[in-house]
């Protein structure tokens, strides 16, 4: 039994393997160009945001591709291998990444435990991993020189958002709910009340739930008898975002909702429905409210490739990321991991649909802008744009 | 039974071999096919350590991942460079947080931790049985992640513990694995082996027979728990990351699935259903890449497992060891038993 | 009414029947008897479509003229809607199931209310004491009253061979005399009986005729009286010295 | 602590407890007649509020139409899954099936992320459910209420129709005795793909209710509800109908009240508590709450 079916995949592999390598091969001349795609596509959560981003990549390798490719006209291949939700598959999908014969980059993962798996192999290899979605500002000091973000750090937002909320909203006291199973929610919280507290403000109630969890009756009920409470800063991912929303006005708590990025996804305004939706103030990368320019182009482009809008702001960042590789692989002129890596390390002022990228002298987490959103009448509205201070 | 000095002899032979094969693999293989072969060999270790528990003794257990996840942390936290252990883990006690300890000490502590938490867990849940244990233990899996989670000033969190210093290679990987068919071997073929036999084929006789009933059922426990710690020590010094997700239910799932289809109670059977499925995954992986369809090689493995169900409901070998290790079983045989 | 011929049937991976043949004529009670692990069981389960015979094969004829059909080719429930109902060994009450449901079940195939109100009444008459307990969950019934209602199932499919594993089992003396008694009733109202039997010596007395199984094969058969004088079946069934 | 506080965290479990029990039907009806643990079960349940988003997001249906098509893609699916993976290894040893129902989750679950994708879904309901009205002290919603009232009156239904109709009591006869069954007549290969009919059916209805309850769906959604449906089975006692429903109301107000009364520190170990409680019950009472000894069929 067990003979057949290894035999039997072994052939079956063997077979789709000789006609996708033979295909591209016939119907190409120039040598591609690698680029590695680790995304966890598969089982379990992570994929609501991983497979957005993949698309993104994906939608702008193409459209460079059908733009006559990159150093003269070279096309950029991925090679996406799924991380299954796991850190070990995540290890040796790293693994047999930077095995791929002229690998350039490896791009991927919107969770920092996950990036964390992957960027270390690709450090010791010698070749850039870009993250599009891991928003952990220690990331690069963890892994190495090879670890870039595209995406401003937690700290980041979370300052951003503190700032706003103390200085502009006039809000004093919070009730902050945490996703305890994310680590980029664990930061946000930590990084949110770091520079709240520091304006003066307080926190008033903090609660915490897991990933997993869809029923905050009990939270939104605990949230219900503490008085003085001025707003809640709710940590989430895009999955629980817009069960939050709902769950909290339809309880009649009238109280601001602020989030981080994980709540720039259309659920937050379509989950509740416009009535409740509303009085929500969110970070995020800056496309949301754009209407022009490379923004509106990707939107544009998604929707026709995909047959959607985009998912969330994850999408515009694997775009992003595919964007910023192969405008570094123009800028080195080569595909030596290491030119490609330097030029990364000299990004000055990559225009991204997520804002322009820079990366401040020896960091490689950039400094963007960051983008306010506020939720009303069935509809995102770009309220401004904040840079933290310090 | 033979004298243990022929038994010695009759495992050194293929444990020689395997260790130049080994070496040659450290040679020619690239990192990515090591990485394979070391979690083949992990697998084979959980594998083989789960038959303990579920396959000698009937004891359906789904709990492996909470106890790797107990021994990769201890193991994780053991090894790591006191610096940094200061640094990041707030609530360690100071014990711990000062000293740095070797790899294999680490790996021992975790195993021995898991097998304590499995004893203690053990004590009161496997007086259930069948699902209602299978079902404890999965919660077992959940409980455990929960800790993990939110003790951050000991785990880090949802973060986990990263840049584990990468200490596992082949080497460690398949010392540990002889270590456990070795234990494994002895223990199905000594009066404790015979014991557990008894107890998963009839429950009572054995207990009207004088055989510690709960006592035993503890022990396969714990010991089946020792070498999933190990496993997961080295599984987190390979990956060089442990998070409270590391070891899913999935993996659990994996696990079971192993021990069946090699034939309850087989280690050879055990051994190789988990090369195979890890493997075969591994295989798989490039059609669902090449096709775009993520998602597929689970759901062939999926259907390759309900197929084996339905045509070898035993599994490849039953509680028999196939014939191919008969050079060192023929004359401990036990009777094909079907439950 | 029912030919077994030359049967072959293997159950848990024994040989357990070994070429078997028998047959029951219409309006008898046929005893089966034979040592632990004769077959006996196996016999009435291959009958009745539990088990399957490897070779051979079960003919069953309801009315005199009608052609027999073959059971081996049957599905249980086929055979149950044909006419063979089978009381299984050790009473198999459904313990979740009131004495009223019980016997319900037992006409599970039957849509004619009528006929299946007058016949509980029947059987309420047979044993009264299934009516006093009509209420009552099956398991809490004594060994005796399980019996009697087992019994009772059986007979609510109408069928028109009863087929009877091991009533006496476990059940006092004066309690066994009170069901054999009511067997014959049975039979002298239309229902031809095929008994398996470890009491040789109450199922051959009231057997019109008898067959004794060993490992697996009849060795001996005739009527019930020729069986019960016979030295060996003396000796080995019926405790003579 | 006020007493509408604790009012409205009780109204919090009942709902949610009304959910865990319809899912937890159909694991007690299946594992009743099979001895089967269907950890397939909760992916059910997200077929069925799949089927709701299809027939009253795209198909439009009214809603009384939308929970008949739901129900019937449930039962579709649960008749489908039984022919194909559990019917082949009837009378094989219980890990053989608990091990094919997780290889037939895999499959649903990757099924379902290859064709639709895993993201989450907006569950939009007509305005009538989500309007509030006032109860006491607090007020609730009216999808609440239809919960509610739906997983009691569906649970009546279905314990009148096992414990009076002919075709109920011969589930239940075969789900004591499969060979004695046979005897009587029944065919019991539809007793048990009508076991799973229903019990996928009212999981599939539990879809529906928790898409219009929390307005968002996901393929995923179908596992840590399943898996808790089961603990509320178990602690109900598994096998039993009302048991199923007694302990899906327990789990929900014992889930609620943990995090609702203890500090908020605990609340992420909710999940843990779940399990805690369920092993607890399981050593205190090892049948359940009502539930009747099930172990001891082979």
């Amino acid at each position: 039994m067990r003979n057949w079916i290894s035999g039997l995949a072994a052939v079956a592999a063997a077979g789709l393997l000789s006609t996708a390598f033979i295909l591209p091969g016939a119907a190409q001349d120039k040598e591609p160009i690698n680029v590695a795609a680790l995304y966890n596509l598969t089982s379990g959560g992570l994929s609501s945001l991983d497979a957005p981003s993949f698309n993104g990549m994906k939608l702008k390798a193409k459209m460079i591709n059908d733009a006559g490719g990159i150093l003269g006209g070279r096309k950029i291949e991925i090679t996406a291998i799924d991380t299954k939700n796991d850190t070990r598959e995540t290890a040796t999908a790293a693994q047999r990444a930077v095995a791929i014969k002229g690998l350039v980059a490896g791009i991927g993962q919107s969770d920092s435990t996950f990036a964390l798996a992957a960027a270390p192999l690709f450090q010791s290899a010698g070749i850039p991993f870009v993250t599009s979605g891991a928003t952990s500002p220690d990331l690069p000091d963890m892994v190495g020189d090879q670890m870039f973000l595209v995406p401003f750090g937690d700290d980041v937002q979370a300052h951003a958002m503190a700032e706003y909320a103390y200085n502009t909203l006039g809000l004093r006291n919070v009730a902050i709910w945490t996703d305890n199973a994310m680590d980029y929610t664990t930061g946000l919280t930590r990084y949110f009340t770091e520079r709240f507290t520091q304006l003066g403000g307080k926190v008033a109630l903090e609660d915490v739930y897991m990933t997993t969890d869809q029923d905050f009756s009990a939270l939104v009920s605990r949230l219900q008898s503490t008085t003085g409470v001025d707003a809640v800063f709710a940590s989430s991912g895009p999955d629980t975002a817009g069960i939050i929303v709902k769950q909290i006005r339809e309880a009649g708590i009238t109280l601001p909702i602020l989030a981080g990025d994980g709540f720039d996804t259309d659920l937050v305004l379509s989950v509740p429905g416009e009535a409740l939706a509303k009085d929500v103030y969110f970070t995020t990368h800056a496309y949301a409210g754009i209407e022009t320019g490379p923004a509106q182009e990707f939107r544009a482009a998604y929707q026709a490739e995909y047959n959607t809008a985009p998912e969330n702001a994850f999408a515009a960042l694997g775009y992003d990321a595919m964007g910023l590789v192969a405008d570094a692989i123009t800028r080195a002129g080569s595909t030596e991991p290491a030119a490609v890596s330097k030029a990364l390390a000299e990004t000055k002022a990559y225009e991204g649909v997520t804002g322009t990228v820079a990366f401040p002298e020896g960091k490689r987490v950039p400094n963007k802008p960051v983008a306010i959103i506020k939720v009303g009448g069935g509809k995102m509205n770009f309220e401004t744009t904040v840079t933290p201070k310090g | 039974m033979s004298a243990p000095a022929a038994f010695l002899l009759r495992f050194a032979l293929p444990v020689g071999i395997g260790a130049a094969l080994l070496y040659a693999a450290t040679l020619s293989l690239d990192p990515y096919s090591l990485t394979i072969l070391q979690f083949v060999g992990i697998n084979v270790i959980l594998a083989v350590s789960l038959n303990i528990t579920n396959g000698f003794t009937g004891l359906f257990s789904l709990g492996h991942p909470a106890f790797m996840t107990i021994g990769g942390y201890v193991t994780a936290i053991l090894t790591m460079p006191a610096t940094r252990k200061t640094a990041m883990l707030r609530d360690l006690p100071s014990i711990l947080a000062a000293h740095e300890w070797p790899f294999a000490a680490s790996l021992t502590a975790g195993g021995l931790v898991a097998a304590l938490a499995a004893v203690i867990v053990g004590i009161p849940v496997l007086r259930l049985r069948g699902h209602y244990l299978a079902v404890a233990t999965l919660g077992l899996i959940f409980i455990v992640q929960s800790f993990a989670v939110n003790l951050p000033g000991i785990t880090r969190g949802a973060l986990g513990l990263a840049g584990l210093p990468p200490v596992t290679n082949v080497w460690w990987v398949y010392l540990v694995l002889v270590l456990t068919l070795l234990t494994c071997w002895r223990v199905k073929h000594s009066s404790l082996g015979r014991t557990m036999l008894a107890i998963r084929e009839n429950e009572l006789a054995a207990a009207s027979l004088g055989v510690k009933v709960a006592r035993t059922r503890v022990l396969s426990f714990a010991l089946g728990a020792f070498f999933a710690g190990v496993a997961g020590g080295l599984w987190a010094h390979l990956v060089t990351l442990i998070a409270p997700g590391s070891f899913s239910i999935l993996l659990g799932f994996q696990l079971i699935v192993m021990v069946v289809l090699g034939g309850t109670g087989s280690i050879a059977g055990a051994a190789i259903a988990a090369v195979v499925l890890t493997l075969s995954t591994e295989w798989l992986r490039p059609i669902e890449e090449a096709a775009g369809l993520f998602g597929a090689s689970q759901i062939i493995v999926a259907v390759g497992v309900i197929l084996v169900l339905i045509f070898r409901p035993s599994g490849l070998f039953g509680t028999a060891e196939p014939n191919v290790f008969g050079a060192f079983a023929r004359r401990r045989r036990h009777a094909q038993s079907t439950p | 009414m029912l030919w077994v011929d030359d049967i072959h049937v293997r159950r848990g991976g024994t040989h357990a029947l070994r070429g078997a043949s028998l047959e029951v004529r219409r309006g008898e009670i046929v005893a089966l008897i034979g040592a632990n692990g004769a077959g006996k069981t196996t016999t009435l389960a291959t009958i009745s479509g539990l088990l399957r015979p490897r070779s051979g094969t079960v003919r069953f004829a309801a009315e005199p003229d009608a052609a027999p059909v073959e059971l081996s080719a049957m599905k249980a429930e086929a055979i149950v809607a044909a006419g063979v109902s089978h009381c299984p060994e050790g009473r198999q009450i459904f313990a979740n199931l009131s004495v009223a449901e019980n016997l319900a079940i037992g006409a599970f195939l039957r849509r004619d209310r009528e006929g299946i109100a007058s016949d509980v009444a029947d059987i309420h008459r047979l044993f009264p004491i299934l009516k006093e307990r009509a209420g009552v969950p099956g398991d809490r019934l004594s060994g005796g009253e399980q019996m009697m209602l087992a019994i009772g199932r059986a007979l609510m499919s109408r069928p028109k061979l009863l087929l009877l594993d091991e009533p006496s089992l476990g059940l006092a003396p004066r309690l066994v005399e009170q069901i054999f008694d009511i067997l014959e009733r049975i039979r002298d109202e239309g229902v031809t009986v095929l008994l398996v039997e470890q009491n040789a010596a109450m199922a051959l007395d009231i057997a019109d005729r008898a067959y004794v199984l060993e490992a697996g094969s009849i060795v001996l058969q005739g009527t019930g009286r020729d069986l019960a004088e016979d030295p060996s079946v003396r000796r080995a069934y019926l405790g003579a010295a | 602590m006020t007493g509408a506080y604790l009012l409205s965290q009780i109204v919090n479990g009942l709902v949610l407890g009304a959910m865990y029990a319809l899912i937890a039907i159909g694991f007690s009806m299946i594992y009743g007649i099979v001895r089967l643990i269907n950890f397939a079960h909760g992916d059910i349940f997200a077929v069925g509020a799949f089927a709701a988003l299809g027939s009253i997001a795209i198909a439009a249906l009214p809603f009384p139409l939308a929970v008949l098509v739901v129900l019937l893609a449930g039962a579709l699916v649960g008749l489908l899954v039984e022919r194909a993976a559990f019917r082949p290894m009837r009378g094989a040893p219980q890990v053989t099936g608990f091990i094919a129902s997780l290889a037939v989750a895999i499959i649903l679950e990757n099924l379902a992320v290859m064709t639709i994708t895993a993201q989450p879904r907006t569950f939009a309901i007509p305005a009538w459910l989500g309007a509030l009205v006032p109860l006491g002290s607090i007020s609730v919603r009216v999808v609440d209420i239809a919960i509610i009232v739906l997983a009691l009156v569906l649970t009546a239904a279905l314990v009148g129709f096992v414990r009076f109709t002919r075709t109920g009591m011969a589930m239940r006869a075969t789900a004591e005795n499969y060979g004695v069954a046979r005897l009587m007549g029944i065919n019991i290969d539809r007793m048990i793909a009508l076991a799973f009919a229903i019990g996928s059916a009212l999981a599939a209805v539990a879809g529906l209710m928790w898409g219009a309850k929390y307005g968002q769906i996901s393929p995923l959604m179908g596992t840590v509800p399943g898996l808790k449906a089961f603990v509320a089975a178990v602690i109900g006692g598994v096998g039993s109908i009302s048991g199923a429903v007694l302990g899906g109301f327990v789990l929900g107000l014992a889930e609620v009240l943990f995090v609702g009364l203890l500090p908020s520190e605990f609340s992420a170990f909710r999940n843990a508590f779940v399990f805690a409680a369920l092993i607890l019950v399981l050593l205190v009472m090892p049948n359940g709450l009502i539930g009747k000894s099930t172990e001891t069929r082979a």
